[in-house]
């Protein structure tokens, strides 16, 4: 402890020019020197260079001091360097102070005098407080050695295996009957055309077979509480009506089922049809079957003819109504979130008729109609029966809900252009006669071998015009589109056998519930948000939880893999080191003075604080107590304790206080 | 009033949110008024509204206090405290004949830097309609 | 009907029980038509209780005043119950206290004394500002009766209640362990005419208002200590450190003191009007208290005081609480 | 000297003849009366009982700047001396009170903020006509015409005062208005007297404090403290309103890198005072603390100066919030002794 008189020293960084540019250094800095227990008041180009925090190093030892101001950038930026050169230079690194001079300050005003007034301002409030600073001490917890995936696409299997490849328990929980996620659905891959299936089902089958994962499929986390390496986590395990262990995935159940071929299938985007006990896709993993409940007639009503089919002929007994949700509990040390995404629902734009003509799909259905393990096996047809025919003429609408502000997507979904042009590619390849249009904005082919399939595309015969189409419609039977092709200012009415909506992606419906369990924040385009856009684009505001593929933002499959190793990464750094350091910045009762009134209790997000008791000269009176592995540091205890009995460590009223007065007095 | 009168306000921002959405506006150089002076807190439940009391009463002219939007709490509910809390003292201290346009709330996100920007201005604008704080500062010839 | 006999023998009882301290009743004070809060240990001490027109005083704020001084090693605490005499504002205050843990219902008895209105002193020792012996009152057909030195006087309600009483929704006690008479008839209807007046004022003429009530504030604390809410070991309001507002007295830290003290009071004030009867220089202090009170129930239909099971206003939220002032 | 007559319609005239000084006075300010600077259009309020808060505050402000200084620094600046003025409607009994705290204030080390401001200022009395149901001030060797601690004495004579120079201060003060002044007839000086005995007679309490300073601390266990304090809210009402109450105590109060040092009314009866900075307090409840607000008025004041610290001026009785009655407790320690 470190009780002396404060000596503080406070450095004004240039930041080259950042700062410097618009804010007086030297003005600042003298004035610094001029307040109370400054003792030493440097600039310097980079504070937080080398040289720049040795300067601090030094002065520490050579002048004493116990206090340090930096004003520089934000201490979201370098606040963690500054305590890591505190701590080297033998202070308790929370004696450190920042002064925010560059974002709120030089960056923000243009006039040299404001900003340079501005930068006196915050420093001396950064002085006042500097002062009242107290030495915390940072506390060490045992990290639980598992990690918890939620989503079970791409993402998920591929930080999974990273994980449990390293030797630590992963469980993966995935919504639906099947791991897989919108991969699966996809038929080739652009650019380099691999079969989506060959690539992904190997991953599919290691995720369900290996040691250290444990599949929790058709499951949704129900809750989640605790904090940082400990998590506990309680998951609901939905009702299959089907004995996983008795069901071979023979499939003669699905078969049977009086309701065979009459449900949309969600695998095959509604185009293909499926039973009410199905399993989604020949490859889904596990290859168990599940009751979809809300179709299934013997669920919805009670009855199924005399006795349901799939109980008649499943020799197994595996099928099993009586069964109930049941709910697993675990722990574990991080989390990674890989919910990926929805695809834009196309009705949202009726001027493109999506909802009205048959022939009017989007990307994601002709995905499954172009697979060989689609409904027409990878045969282009539309219509059926006799009205069954080849389209011939086909357009593409690019930046269908995306780029788009009225349907509140202002984002570029990424893979639009690419998932089009190998689109087009495969029916110039099924159907070598047709002619595919592409209607676009801009063309944007980014990544490694977008730009040259993209040529490749062109070179094959499909046409690219610039142009929103504002409409689609019918005359005659026959589909028409109208644009402007903006290139040539020339307006277009185009006759064509199928439109295809290249469909964007969107944040999922169910976001909502995860930022609530997992206290996340969302970023403007309603995806999560990440902790830093650049330098932490996997991690969240909430440690231990990290952000893979799309559920942060739209990406393809190289990126989508690479974050979730990324992810994977990040977990297991946290996983490999068995300890993490708690928040130092926690709250702290006076349990002389609490009244034990229990606000705090009630208002606390974590349930980190509880009513104790304590001998008060012989009296037995109760008073809060912080558990501070849970406490996240948040202080809402502190406003809501009437006798400023409960305060967080390092934004005490005692030094919040003189800031303010600072703030308003010094002119 | 004298006509050079310049507002002096203090905020109170949230680490996650409002003061990362400041951040934000700096690092996209948004350009705004210099009248705003920030005080960083975890949370805007950290909030007590008498520091808004206080602020006025040592020299604010106005006060700002800004958190995440409803539901985006980084500590899931601290902003909803924040927001009855403050309901409260709003009422009191227009009651008590306080200017409503000093005291100001606001949810800015981490991606709202430009929104820093309108709500930094309307701020000040606002206190600067509404002239010097007088009501209960303190004062100094008292001294 | 208030009934002293039976006041008495109930209060001879229950204080003779085994597991009770004391109780806390009131009686004739020294002078005109002052009253005192009665402290009594023994049954003797009864038939100085009295229930009458003139007992303002809240009494449950005496159940969180005790000191708890040191106890020898050795020594238990004593942990029987007070016996409490509430009237229906009272009442309210005792539950609040349960609300916030500030009393122990097993360390309180609460008896509960159904009122039709108390008077306003002030009121009425400006009407009759000479009365050194002490003046009997009582409830009448609607009516107060004073037992004046020159006879008996009676006076409607609307001329000597105080204002409390006037608007009182809760006259009956809202939580008692026993009630010593029936019920009486509510007759109060708040509409918050003085706190709409002033708020119908704009920003310079309530703050000219106010700055001229407290400016006169001495500080003396008596709104804060009377309070059955205030009960905190160490006031923030006068800690020095931190320094939340300075001891000086003068308008800017009076105000900030008032403010902060209101503040306190939201969602908790039982409207009592405790702090407004006693200051000494005729703060309406009541008009803060009710203008969050009435805040309060319009924004998010709370009242505090009613049922001890409820959550504090300023512990909870709803996430969708009121947000229209929000930038 | 010899008494003069100041008609009540030239009050406007006098106050404007005593030129340029401080001119204390009572002033209404909306229910309370109490001493306040008058303002140029501002007429004193002369038609009361008695003020609540006492005229004390203006030798002895409820808060008083001794000195400023910069944080973390050394200097140091002190206010400026303040200028002569004067107090006018002040009743006897609170005039008395001031004299009797004068010699606490000139005690071991003469108090220069104190003692300026009484030697500064002119003290002009009302004699106090119509006494309030709690005054007692006779029974403690003062009248309602006292004047004790009074640099002139004024009495209501319906349509004027006779105003009565004591000192040579008062003399000066009237000198100053003399243009608006007449002679006094003898009828007035005798009605005046007459009034006064009138008066005198009306005070309707009392207590015969024979007896109470020497043996009161033998009272020291006694019960009636307790009985006496149990209702006690501990709030600063009968000290901060007492005459006599002269406790302070001494605060740094900091903006920002400024503070200054002040001093300000302390009240024995807050938990606070004599709480040591151990924790310990030797006067822990309010038994305690009523026991030495008693003590220290009717018997170690008397130790120490010879006289009783209090006049009688029945404020304490009149707002105490729980009718702690300071008459009522007397009698308790009468009837104990």
């Amino acid at each position: 402890m470190n009780n002396n008189k404060p000596k503080i020293g406070v450095y004004v960084c240039h930041c080259g020019v950042n700062i410097a540019k618009t804010v007086d250094i030297e003005a600042v800095r003298s004035y610094a020197e001029s307040l109370p227990y400054v003792k030493v008041a440097r600039n310097y180009s980079y504070m937080c260079s080398d040289p720049g925090q040795l300067l601090i190093k030094e002065d520490i030892a050579e002048e004493g001091l116990n206090r340090i101001v930096v004003a520089s950038c934000s201490p979201r930026m370098h606040e963690l360097t500054f305590r890591k050169t505190l701590a080297e230079g033998g202070l308790n690194p929370y004696y450190l102070e920042m002064a925010n001079i560059r974002e709120q300050c030089s960056w923000v005003h243009e006039d040299s005098e404001e900003a340079t007034s501005k930068a006196r301002k915050l420093v001396a409030a950064a002085v006042a407080k500097a002062r009242l600073l107290e030495p915390l001490e940072e506390k060490e917890v045992e990290v639980e050695p598992a990690t918890l995936i939620i989503g079970g696409g791409i993402a998920g299997i591929q930080a999974a295996l990273d994980i449990a490849g390293a030797g630590f328990k992963v469980y993966v929980v995935e919504k639906t009957p099947s791991v897989g996620g919108k991969m699966s659905q996809l038929d080739k891959t652009f650019p380099t055309l691999d079969c989506s299936a060959c690539i992904l089902t190997p991953k599919m089958v290691d995720v369900a077979s290996h040691p250290n994962i444990e599949l929790l499929t058709y499951s949704q986390v129900e809750d989640v509480q605790g904090y940082v390496g400990n998590f506990e986590v309680k998951v609901r395990k939905k009702a299959r009506y089907v004995d996983i262990d008795k069901c071979t995935g023979c499939g003669i159940c699905a078969q049977e089922c009086r309701l065979a071929g009459r449900i949309p299938s969600e695998y095959e985007a509604g185009i293909g049809k499926r039973g009410a006990i199905y399993l989604p896709f020949p490859q889904a993993v596990p290859a168990k079957f599940t009751i979809d409940p809300e179709s299934c007639l013997y669920l919805t009503r009670g009855k199924c003819g005399k006795e349901p089919k799939c109980v008649e002929h499943c020799s197994l007994g595996a099928i099993d109504f009586e069964q109930q949700d049941e709910f697993v509990e675990f722990k574990v040390g991080a989390i990674i979130v890989a919910t990926g995404y929805d695809v834009f629902d196309a009705s949202r734009k009726p001027e493109y008729g999506y909802q009205d003509y048959d022939n009017v799909l989007t990307s994601l259905e002709l995905e499954r109609l172009v697979s060989a393990s689609g409904p027409t096996g990878g045969e282009i047809v539309l219509g059926k029966g006799e009205e069954a025919f080849v389209p011939k003429e086909v357009a593409f609408i690019q930046c269908v809900g995306s780029r788009d502000a009225s349907c509140g997507n202002e984002y570029c979904s990424r893979v639009c252009c690419m998932y089009t042009a190998k689109l087009a590619h495969l029916i110039k390849e099924k159907v070598p006669d047709s002619n595919v249009r592409v209607y676009y904005m801009d063309v944007r082919a980014f990544g490694k071998g977008f730009e040259e399939f993209y040529d490749r595309v062109r070179r094959e015969g499909v046409r690219y015009i610039r142009g929103n189409p504002s409409e689609v419609f019918k005359r005659d039977g026959k589909l028409v589109v109208k644009a402007e092709d903006t290139l040539t200012a020339k307006p277009l009415e185009d006759e064509v056998d199928m439109v295809v909506l290249s469909v964007g992606l969107e944040p999922r419906k169910d976001t909502r519930e995860i930022i609530d369990l997992l206290r996340l924040s969302q970023s403007s385009d309603r995806f999560y948000l990440e902790a830093h856009p650049k330098l932490a684009p996997v991690d969240t505001a909430t440690d231990g939880v990290y952000l893979a593929g799309c559920a942060q933002g739209p990406k393809d499959i190289p990126d989508t893999v690479a974050q979730a190793k990324g992810a994977a990464s990040s977990a297991l750094i946290l996983l490999a080191s068995g300890k993490v350091n708690i928040q130092a910045q926690i709250s702290v009762v006076n349990e002389a003075t609490c009244r034990g009134c229990g606000y705090c209790v009630e208002i606390c997000p974590y349930g980190a604080i509880e009513m104790g008791e304590v001998n008060r000269f012989g009296h037995i009176v109760s008073v809060a107590k912080v558990n501070e592995a849970l406490c996240k540091g948040c202080g809402a205890c502190v406003a809501g304790c009437f006798s400023g009995s409960i305060q967080q460590k390092s934004f005490k009223d005692r030094q919040i206080l003189p800031q303010i007065a600072v703030l308003g007095v010094v002119k | 009033m004298s006509e050079q009168y310049e507002p002096n306000i203090v905020a109170f921002l949230c680490n996650w949110c409002s003061y990362a959405g400041a951040d934000l506006a700096g690092t996209s150089r948004v350009h705004y008024t210099s009248n705003l002076n920030v005080i960083r807190v975890m949370c805007s439940g950290r909030v007590n509204p008498l520091f808004a009391v206080n602020a006025l009463q040592q020299g604010a002219d106005g006060v700002l206090v800004s958190g995440c939007h409803p539901g985006d709490c980084h500590y899931m509910e601290g902003n909803y405290y924040a927001r009855r809390r403050f309901a409260l003292m709003r009422e009191l201290l227009e009651f008590i004949g306080v200017e409503p346009e000093r005291f100001n709330m606001s949810w800015v996100s981490a991606s709202e830097g430009a929104k820093w920007k309108d709500v930094v201005e309307e701020v000040v604008e606002k206190a600067r309609k509404v002239g010097p704080f007088d009501q209960f500062r303190r004062n100094k010839i008292n001294w | 009907m208030v009934d002293l006999e039976k006041l008495r023998n109930a209060a001879k009882e229950i204080v003779s029980q085994d597991d009770v301290k004391y109780l806390i009743g009131w009686r004739d004070g020294t002078f005109g038509f002052r009253i005192s809060p009665h402290f009594m240990e023994s049954p003797e001490e009864a038939d100085k209780l009295i229930f009458s027109p003139l007992c303002t005083n809240n009494l449950a704020t005496y159940l969180t005043m005790a000191e708890k001084l040191p106890i020898p090693r050795g020594e238990e605490p004593d942990r029987r119950k007070v016996a409490v005499m509430v009237k229906g504002c009272d009442s309210r205050a005792v539950v609040q206290q349960l609300v916030e843990q500030g009393t122990n219902r097993e360390e309180v008895y609460i008896i509960g004394c159904p009122c039709e209105g108390v008077v306003d002193i002030k009121k009425i020792e400006k009407k009759f500002p000479d009365v050194l012996e002490s003046v009997e009152a009582r409830w009448e057909n609607g009516q107060i009766v004073l037992k004046l030195p020159g006879g008996e006087q009676s006076f409607p309600r609307e001329e000597v209640l105080a204002q409390k009483c006037l608007t009182c929704r809760y006259p009956n006690p809202v939580l008692a362990d026993t009630v010593l008479w029936d019920e009486v008839e509510v007759l109060g209807v708040e509409e918050y005419e003085d706190v709409k007046e002033l708020e119908g004022m704009d920003s310079k003429e309530r703050w000219a208002y106010w700055q001229d009530k407290i400016s006169n504030c001495i500080r003396c604390y008596s709104c804060r200590n009377v309070c059955p809410m205030c009960y905190c070991e160490d006031c923030v309001l006068e800690r020095l450190n931190p320094t939340w507002m300075f001891r000086s007295v003068n308008v800017a830290e009076n105000t900030a003191y008032q403010l902060a003290r209101a503040f306190h009071l939201a969602g908790r004030c039982i409207e009592c009007g405790e702090c407004e009867r006693v200051c000494p220089v005729d703060i309406p202090l009541m008009k803060l208290n009710r203008k969050l009170y009435k805040e309060v129930q319009e924004d998010f239909q709370f009242e505090p005081g009613l049922d001890p099971e409820s959550k504090p206003l300023q512990a909870s939220y709803r996430p969708d609480d009121k947000e229209d002032f929000i930038l | 000297m010899d008494s003069m007559i100041l008609s009540k319609e030239k009050m406007k005239d006098f106050v404007a003849a005593l030129g340029q000084q401080k001119l204390y006075a009572p002033q209404k300010e909306g229910e309370t009366l109490r001493f306040s600077l008058l303002g140029e259009e501002d007429v004193p309020e002369l038609d009361f009982s008695n003020t609540t808060v006492p005229p004390k505050d203006v030798v002895f402000p409820q808060t008083e700047t001794l000195y400023q200084y910069e944080l973390g620094g050394t200097d140091m600046k002190e206010p400026e001396g303040g200028e002569e003025g004067a107090v006018m409607g002040i009743r006897p009994c609170d005039a008395r009170a001031m004299s009797i705290v004068d010699s606490l204030f000139s005690w071991d080390v003469d108090d220069p903020y104190y003692l300026e401001r009484r030697s500064g200022n002119t003290f002009i009395g009302l004699a106090c006509l119509e006494p309030c149901v709690n005054c007692f001030c006779t029974s403690l060797g003062g009248a309602p015409a006292s004047t004790e601690g009074l640099d002139a004495l004024m009495t209501d004579l319906e349509d004027k005062y006779l105003v009565k120079p004591l000192t040579e201060k008062g003399e000066k003060l009237f000198q100053k208005a003399a243009d608006v002044l007449e002679k006094a007839t003898e009828e007035d000086v005798a009605s005046a007297e007459k009034l006064h005995e009138e008066a005198a007679a009306k005070v309707a309490r009392n207590v015969d404090t024979q007896g109470i300073p020497e043996k009161l601390p033998e009272l020291w266990e006694a019960d009636l403290w307790k009985d006496v304090s149990n209702s006690c809210l501990g709030c600063g009402i009968c000290t901060y309103l007492c005459p006599t109450c002269h406790c302070f105590d001494i605060q740094d109060e900091v903006e920002g890198f400024e503070g200054r040092r002040c001093r300000m009314w302390d009240s024995c009866m807050f938990g606070e005072y004599t709480l040591h900075a151990s924790g310990h307090n030797p006067r822990p409840s309010r038994r305690e603390r009523t026991r030495n607000r008693i003590n220290h008025k009717y018997s170690y004041y008397v130790d120490k100066f010879g006289t009783i610290a209090c006049v009688g001026c029945g404020r304490c009785i009149d707002f105490c919030p729980v009718n702690i009655d300071i008459l009522n407790i007397l009698t308790q320690v009468k009837e104990a002794l």
